[in-house]
């Protein structure tokens, strides 16, 4: 397939038909409904948002709509007939590209078999290498990855170039439906404006999108209509003049939740900051980059950010005690930092940033879940002091504000939002004095992020420290006592509360010093 | 019925063990009395104790092909030393002793090298096979003293009660093994790491300490079976063991224990060890030769797998 | 997928393994490169290696995929090839060398089909098929002899100046060598890699799967035509020995267990070396009982050796990663 | 679930299901023998034989043809000879005893200037496709003579064409080659699968239940020894053949497949044929089952059954031959024709040893015990007089020095 066959499909669907309409889509696995009853129709030539908290059915929605799940009831209706997709494949046949939350690439193979991959068949291979390469180019440059080699290992990319690897790959196909799940999620700002961009492009040319996303700015800058859903309901369309972030709130929320989170906004207690917990002494994250210093005070939450690839994963995950820095040491008052195993006995927890493949034991308790990290506390002689640890797991739950049917309940049955809470409190039950955490918001639906925001609140003004590395600029200015910048893989600058907004961390994540306000 | 599926996995297999039973009885005259009953159990037992391991290593993601060329080992060592007239309390537990270690290597190597147990259990068991021949020269003049050939008769006794001391043992065997499984930092650990590996170091799980542990745990239980299948067989045989390495493997995944560990547990092997047991049984009854035998072992391990075995779909992993 | 050197190749281990073990070979005796001994050589390690080449396929395609069938179906062919095809007066090229390798393509649907549709996990799965073929091998063929149609010396003999085995490599390797060229390479290893992934990019996961079987099936029943030639008649017991030798050779090819990588170059390497290995033992008169022990150890040091290079392969990924 | 799928899954599992039944159905009637050649060939062979030795020759097909002699023109290289064992299993007791009188009788010819110093040997650890290899390094290693235990009677058979043609004697110990490219020396299993029948016949009075504890399935051993005693058993109308388990001539299988089978057929038991060690266990599964033993007759002679026999004051019959002594006999053979004596056959067999109550005594010694695995061979290891043998030779110079066992 080439461009002309797509500007072919772009010119017919022009016409004024939804192409895709979902009518009373219905979805449950065993017991639990992800989806009840979903209806709403996506116009040719339109930027539809999907806005709805993690377990309100976004996910089951798309992955019925890309030929993944059947659905249990309802129907979908795709160009004017009633669509059944068997596989992905069927789906993609139809015109409907995805791009998945989880960036899905294949290490071992090259960007351009990635990007290509499907397109071909059992055996016959639709293009020949030349043509692969031309257009994997090409979809590559419309989110500004021009520059990346076709024939480089995927093992070797980035997080936010594996995820440009998706979506070239979802570009590549024929559509006429693109399906963007959380799938800007891992990419830097410079690619993310790029992709709007193309977006934009491609509503001229009368196609369609169907946008995932958590980030109210993304929403209400680039989509025409939102749909919310709610615990597995379609309960409103807004056109873009409706659109607000207090509406969408309400509409997505349970009015308490909308409260609350505006509570958390408003809160913003002022903390006793004690004794250096850790401190980044010449630290040099590669052998050719600066060193720097950096501490961390009991009662205080430090900010960590950058654009993707600068660096600041590097720097955590040294503090964590997984990777040592090129130079440098990390001081605790129980010794340096030198492995995982004495991050942790220096009173250093880390929460990793997938929490599928590095978090959660699905087929597990909740208990178990929670406790697992700490389980020599309630151990004698390698027998489990029951009693004691479900205590510990009760006071977990209070905690971490985690809703689960239970202790014993399988962890896979929660929602998204509850796992992560869930995989927190595991980091709280090891009693740490610092909590080092990588990107704990990313694809977190708003009520669970307003209960972790308010459980790091608690954890520093109980007088923890905290090490947040986020993505998300707002709630580093709304968290942070002080946000640590990183660019080309050095500390860049320092901001304070007092200088603390999205545009100054911005111009520093650019490497624009004045505009930084820099200190070090 | 929605209750129904998700108890199959488990429910399943012990109403097949049981059908399989009555089925038989009716089928084969005479099945049904103490003596064939007792036989089941023996055998069954001996399956059990030598499945131990096997489970509790896939439950933690790995897998044991040693079991078998331990076993021998174990046979031979403990038949030939007391034949010299080496004391049974001095060479059975260095046997034990001697399974302990190569578990425990077992479960290094495949942690340290990070590759399958599989190919790992694999290569060490041709290296003891290697070895077992390399000392007796095929020459293996052995003998078992009375009490573990009284341990694993069919007729035996354990005190007042009237079953051979293996069945006794395989009773305690079980009740450790679901304490150890279900209340145990081992236990819990081993699930984890079976249901996701990406996770368990970073859960501050000591994996390389885990595998090391259950792994000679399968090695010492392997070596157990091999004294039992001594007492058995009354002789030193390096090739006892080998009718033991797909059976075990098949009594854990019939049990309901998936190969992809994480789940199920040693209580349900117990139903997979009966399974096997009576079904060759069944076959042996019904006249079928050696070779109809085997083609419906074969067929049917696949289809008791087929029907409550099943992984999931791609799709649900997503 | 361009034919260039690649220094990272996962198979330069196994090739290195295997011109040591060759000139250790020569060193023991060196009858072991005269000229008439290529062709016995050459039919002593065909077995090992084509074997290998089967298991390798479905171990590509990751996801716990192994075939524990090779062995006994190969067994299975031999003994139809040799007592039932010519009591059916089937003895000519066309017929045999179509309904072995039917069967071959049969058990691959087989064993395809349980793993992908009925999902029963690989090893049971196979582990079943390898129970029934050894069961029904017996049933055709309770005692070893048949014989083999006299077409076969193009085999077992020489032909075209080369010893007729030479062809049957040839030929595999040729097959194999277009299949990369075709999609099914890239679909094979984008399945071995993370078959969430092929699913989902439009990869026909199930069909690649149960290809990648079938391809396994068919080399095993080319090997039962091998044994066939090579015995000149049929034995209930050959093919049981090279399940685990398949295996190991697998692992000593270089060939990841998880699947994603490896070719039947490193394959052939590995199954090389054990014929090599054994062949060392006996031409040293080494006392046999250390074969085994030999095995083992250089089993495990292929191991270590490829988790070596494998650390070092990621530490690079996470050093981009930063 | 789709209704294709569905129905499907459903087809599979009935085809397999019939499948099951089918076979349990027909199952038994594997009859495995070879084709018996016609009565003219079987005469012009058997005519081949010297008179008194063609009882020895009964159903010769089972075990290994009769040809005319293939090294017929065959003339000796000059000494010294290499001596070479090509072995398919050197791991059980009998087998290293054979290969260490092969050792002990080729140092008395080394001695004497006649022979090499080593024996080259190989195992191939029952692997068929390994030890064609193997043979085929072997006689590339300049071997005069190959002894060799093929695991089955075609296998080798090229690398025998080879060998013969390039002038290398290849003997096959207690084992056949169907080709006419070797000589073959031992026993003959149908006649001893007949003598032990016969011999639980008689004891059980020609009535009553009985079953055969056989070796490995598939194996011309096997297969001869049972044709033997099934075609003895077909003789008595009043003698059921119950069942037929295999114990891999490895105790713990043989009981543990007796114990089973002892649970799925409660009738009443009364004799078993058994073709080797496996008596013993047998005899544990009826007694650990609560049953009265059987008559047993056991192929063996391994020096465990014989105590077991003086222990249990047995009635019993045993037989067979034991590796040390086979190693003796095919020497014999070798070095007659190395001395220019030629065979007027290829297959050179002799009587079945036999041990009765009487005999068994005899061999017995207090240093047996139920688990030594020695044999109890003759003490001089002939299991025949030489002489036997003379009249299966023609030409040649007498041997000198003669070997001494």
């Amino acid at each position: 397939m080439s461009v002309a066959a797509t500007n072919h499909l772009s010119a017919e669907a022009t016409a004024p038909a939804p192409i895709a309409s979902f009518r009373a889509l219905r979805r449950n696995f065993g017991e639990t409904i992800a989806l009840a009853d979903c209806s709403f129709a996506i116009e040719p030539g339109e930027i539809h948002a999907l806005v709805g908290e993690n377990g309100s059915g976004k996910s089951t929605l798309i992955k019925i709509l890309s030929g993944i799940l059947p659905q249990s009831g309802g129907e979908l209706v795709w160009n004017g007939q009633v669509a059944n997709f068997d596989n992905p494949r069927a789906a993609q046949k139809a015109g409907i590209a995805t791009v998945f939350q989880e960036t899905l690439v294949l290490d071992q193979l090259s960007v351009r078999d990635n990007v290509v991959l499907g397109l071909d068949h059992l055996f016959r291979r639709v293009l020949s290498n030349a043509e692969e390469t031309r257009l994997v180019r090409q979809a590559l440059d419309t989110i500004g990855m021009a520059t990346l080699g076709t024939e480089t290992p995927v093992a070797a990319l980035s997080l936010a170039q594996r995820q440009g690897v998706t979506i070239a790959r979802a570009l590549l196909r024929p559509w006429r439906l693109l399906v963007l799940d959380e799938s800007t999620s891992a990419l830097d700002v410079d690619a993310r404006d790029r992709l709007f961009e193309a977006l934009r492009r491609f509503r001229a040319e009368g196609r369609s999108i169907l946008f995932v996303s958590h980030r109210m700015d993304e929403i209400l800058d680039i989509a025409d209509r939102s749909t919310v859903l709610r615990s597995g309901r379609s309960v409103a369309t807004l056109t873009r003049g409706q659109t607000s972030t207090e509406t969408l709130l309400e509409l997505m929320s349970t009015h308490e939740e909308a409260e609350a989170a505006e509570g958390a906004v408003a809160a913003k207690i002022r903390r006793a900051i004690g004794a250096p917990v850790f401190e980044a002494k010449r630290v040099a994250i590669r052998a050719e980059s600066a060193a720097f210093d950096l501490t961390v005070r009991a009662g205080e939450i430090v900010g960590i950010a950058g654009l993707e690839g600068h660096g600041q994963v590097a720097f955590i995950e040294a503090i964590a005690g997984l990777r040592r820095p090129a130079r440098g040491a990390v001081e605790t008052e129980r010794g340096a930092v030198t492995s995982f195993g004495n991050a942790a006995r220096a009173g250093i927890a880390y929460l990793p940033r997938e929490r599928k493949t590095e978090g959660i034991f699905a087929p597990l308790s909740v208990l178990d879940n929670l406790t697992i990290a700490a389980l020599r506390r309630f151990s004698h002689f390698g027998l489990l002091a029951e009693a004691r640890r479900r205590a510990e797991g009760a006071r977990l739950i209070k905690q971490s504000h985690v809703v689960a049917p239970g202790l014993t309940a399988p962890v896979a049955a929660l929602s998204g939002g509850n796992q992560q809470k869930v995989f927190l409190g595991r980091q709280l039950a090891l009693r740490p004095r610092a909590l080092v955490l990588n990107d704990p918001m990313r694809g977190v639906d708003l009520g669970a992020k307003q209960d972790i925001y308010k459980i790091l609140e608690q954890f520093a003004s109980d007088g923890g420290a905290v090490l947040l590395l986020s993505t998300e600029l707002a709630e580093l200015c709304l968290l942070c006592d002080r946000v640590a910048v990183f660019h080309n893989h050095a500390l860049f600058a320092v901001i304070g509360r007092e200088s603390l907004d999205a545009q100054a961390l911005i111009a520093a994540m650019f490497g624009q010093a004045a505009a930084a306000g820099r200190q070090l | 019925m929605n209750w129904l599926r998700h108890r199959l996995d488990v429910l399943a297999p012990f109403a097949i063990a049981v059908g399989l039973f009555v089925v038989t009885a009716a089928v084969i005259p005479g099945y049904g009395n103490l003596v064939s009953i007792r036989s089941l159990l023996l055998l069954a037992s001996l399956l059990g104790i030598a499945s131990a391991g096997q489970t509790l290593t896939i439950i933690m993601g790995g897998i044991d092909l040693s079991v078998p060329a331990v076993i021998g080992l174990a046979c031979v060592a403990f038949a030939v030393a007391f034949g010299q007239g080496v004391s049974p309390f001095i060479i059975g537990p260095a046997v034990i002793v001697a399974g302990i270690v190569i578990g425990a290597i077992n479960g290094l190597i495949s942690r340290t090298l990070r590759v399958s147990s599989l190919i790992v259990t694999l290569a060490t068991s041709t290296i003891i096979y290697g070895a077992i021949w390399a000392n007796t020269k095929g020459d293996n003049r052995g003998s078992v003293p009375d009490f573990v050939t009284d341990f694993v008769s069919v007729i035996g006794w354990t005190g007042p009660i009237p079953l051979p001391g293996s069945v006794i043992l395989w009773i305690l065997l079980v009740v450790v093994f679901v304490v150890l499984e279900r209340r145990s930092v081992l236990g819990r650990w081993s699930y984890a790491s079976g249901a996701n590996p990406g996770a368990a170091e970073l859960a501050r799980i000591p994996s390389l300490l885990l595998w090391t542990v259950v792994f000679a745990i399968s090695g010492g239980l392997s070596a157990v079976a091999g004294i039992l299948l001594a007492g058995f067989s009354s002789a030193a045989d390096p090739q006892v063991g080998d009718a033991y390495l797909f059976t075990t493997l098949s009594a854990v995944v019939i049990g309901g224990t998936p190969i992809i560990g994480g789940r199920g547990g040693y209580a349900r092997t117990i139903a997979g060890c009966f399974i096997i047991t009576e079904l060759t049984m069944l076959l042996i009854g019904l006249g079928l030769d050696e070779a109809a035998q085997q083609v419906c072992l074969g067929i049917l391990i696949v289809m008791l797998v087929a029907i409550y075995g099943r992984e999931s779909h791609v799709r649900m992993q997503i | 997928m361009t034919l260039k050197i690649d220094r990272q190749a996962y198979y330069w281990p196994a090739l290195f393994g295997f011109a040591i073990l060759f000139f250790a070979n020569f060193v023991a005796n060196p009858i072991f490169v005269s000229h008439d001994n290529w062709r016995p050589v050459l039919l002593g390690a065909a077995p090992f290696i084509i074997t290998t080449w089967a298991q390798t396929v479905p171990i590509m395609s990751g996801n716990g995929d192994l075939d524990l069938s090779v062995g006994p179906l190969a067994g299975l062919v031999n003994a139809i090839a040799a007592v039932t095809l010519p009591s059916l007066g089937l003895t000519d090229p066309f017929s045999m060398i179509t309904i072995a390798l039917g069967i071959g393509v049969a058990s691959g649907l087989l064993n395809g089909f349980l793993v992908t549709i009925v999902r029963v996990q690989p090893i049971i799965a196979t582990l079943g098929t390898f129970l029934t073929y050894q069961g029904l091998t017996l049933e055709v063929l309770p005692t070893a002899g048949g014989s083999a149609p006299p077409w076969m010396r193009v085999i077992s003999g020489e032909s075209f100046g080369v010893p007729g085995i030479v062809w049957v490599f040839v030929i595999i390797a040729v097959l194999w060598w277009l299949l990369g060229k075709t999609a099914y390479r890239r679909n094979l290893l984008a399945v071995g890699g993370d078959i969430r992934a092929a699913y989902t990019a439009g990869v026909n996961v199930t069909a690649v799967r149960i290809v990648a079987f079938v391809i396994a099936g068919v080399l095993a029943s080319v090997t039962g035509l091998v044994f066939t030639a090579t015995l000149g008649s049929a034995d209930p017991t050959v093919g049981a020995p090279y399940i685990l030798t398949s295996i190991a050779g697998v692992a000593l090819g270089g060939v990841a267990f998880s699947g994603g990588r490896g070719g039947l170059l490193g394959a052939a390497a590995g199954g090389a070396l054990l014929f090599l290995i054994e062949n060392l033992f006996s031409l040293a008169q080494v006392s046999i009982y250390y074969i085994q022990i030999a095995y083992g150890s250089i089993l495990l040091a292929a191991l270590a050796l490829n988790s070596i290079t494998d650390r070092i392969r990621r530490r690079k990924a996470a050093a981009a990663l930063v | 679930m789709k209704p294709w799928y569905v129905a499907m899954r459903a087809a599979v599992l009935l085809a397999t299901a019939a499948f099951v039944l089918g076979l349990a159905g027909n199952s038994g009637k594997a009859a495995n023998a070879p084709p018996a050649p016609a009565a003219a060939e079987q005469q012009t062979a058997m005519a081949k034989l010297p008179a008194e030795t063609r009882p020895n020759y009964d159903h010769y097909w089972y075990f290994a043809p009769i040809y005319d002699n293939p090294y017929q023109n065959w003339t000796p290289p000059p000494p010294p000879w290499q001596l070479c064992f090509n072995d398919s299993m050197l791991g059980t007791s009998w087998r290293t005893d054979l290969y260490n009188e092969l050792k002990k009788l080729n140092a008395q010819y080394h001695a004497a200037g006649l022979t090499k110093a080593e024996v080259l040997v190989t195992d191939s650890n029952n692997n068929i496709n390994v030890q064609l290899t193997q043979f085929n390094n072997l006689h590339r290693q300049g071997c005069t003579v190959i002894f060799t235990i093929p695991s089955n009677p075609v296998g080798l058979c090229s690398g025998m064409h080879d060998a013969h043609e390039q002038g290398v004697l290849v003997i096959t110990v207690q084992a056949a080659a169907e080709c006419n490219d070797a000589i073959n020396i031992g026993g003959n299993g149908y006649v001893a699968g007949k003598v032990l029948a016969q011999w639980v016949a008689d004891a059980i009075n020609h009535r009553g239940n009985v079953l055969i504890l056989s070796g490995v399935p598939g194996i011309s051993t096997t297969v001869s020894l049972e044709a033997g005693s099934k075609d003895v058993l077909a003789k008595y109308p009043e003698i059921r053949l119950v069942g037929t388990v295999y114990g891999f001539w490895n105790e713990a299988t043989a009981k543990t497949e007796m114990v089973k089978w002892l649970a799925t057929h409660p009738q009443k038991l009364d004799g078993i044929i058994a073709y080797g060690d496996m008596s013993v266990a047998a005899d544990e599964a009826l007694r650990q089952s609560g049953r009265p033993l059987a008559m047993q007759a056991d192929g063996t002679n391994e020096c465990a059954y014989i105590a077991y026999w003086h222990d249990k004051k047995l009635h019993s019959l045993s037989g067979n031959a034991g590796g040390g002594s086979m190693g003796y006999e095919a020497f014999l053979i070798a070095i007659k024709m190395l001395f220019g004596q030629k065979p007027i056959v290829n297959t050179i067999w002799m009587p079945p040893s036999v041990i009765d109550d009487a005999r068994a005594a005899q061999l017995y010694q207090p240093s047996m015990t139920v688990t030594s695995t020695c044999w109890a061979d003759p003490p001089d290891h002939h299991l025949i007089a030489d002489s036997y043998f003379d009249q299966f030779f023609e030409g040649g110079k007498p041997v000198e020095p003669k070997p001494n066992p």
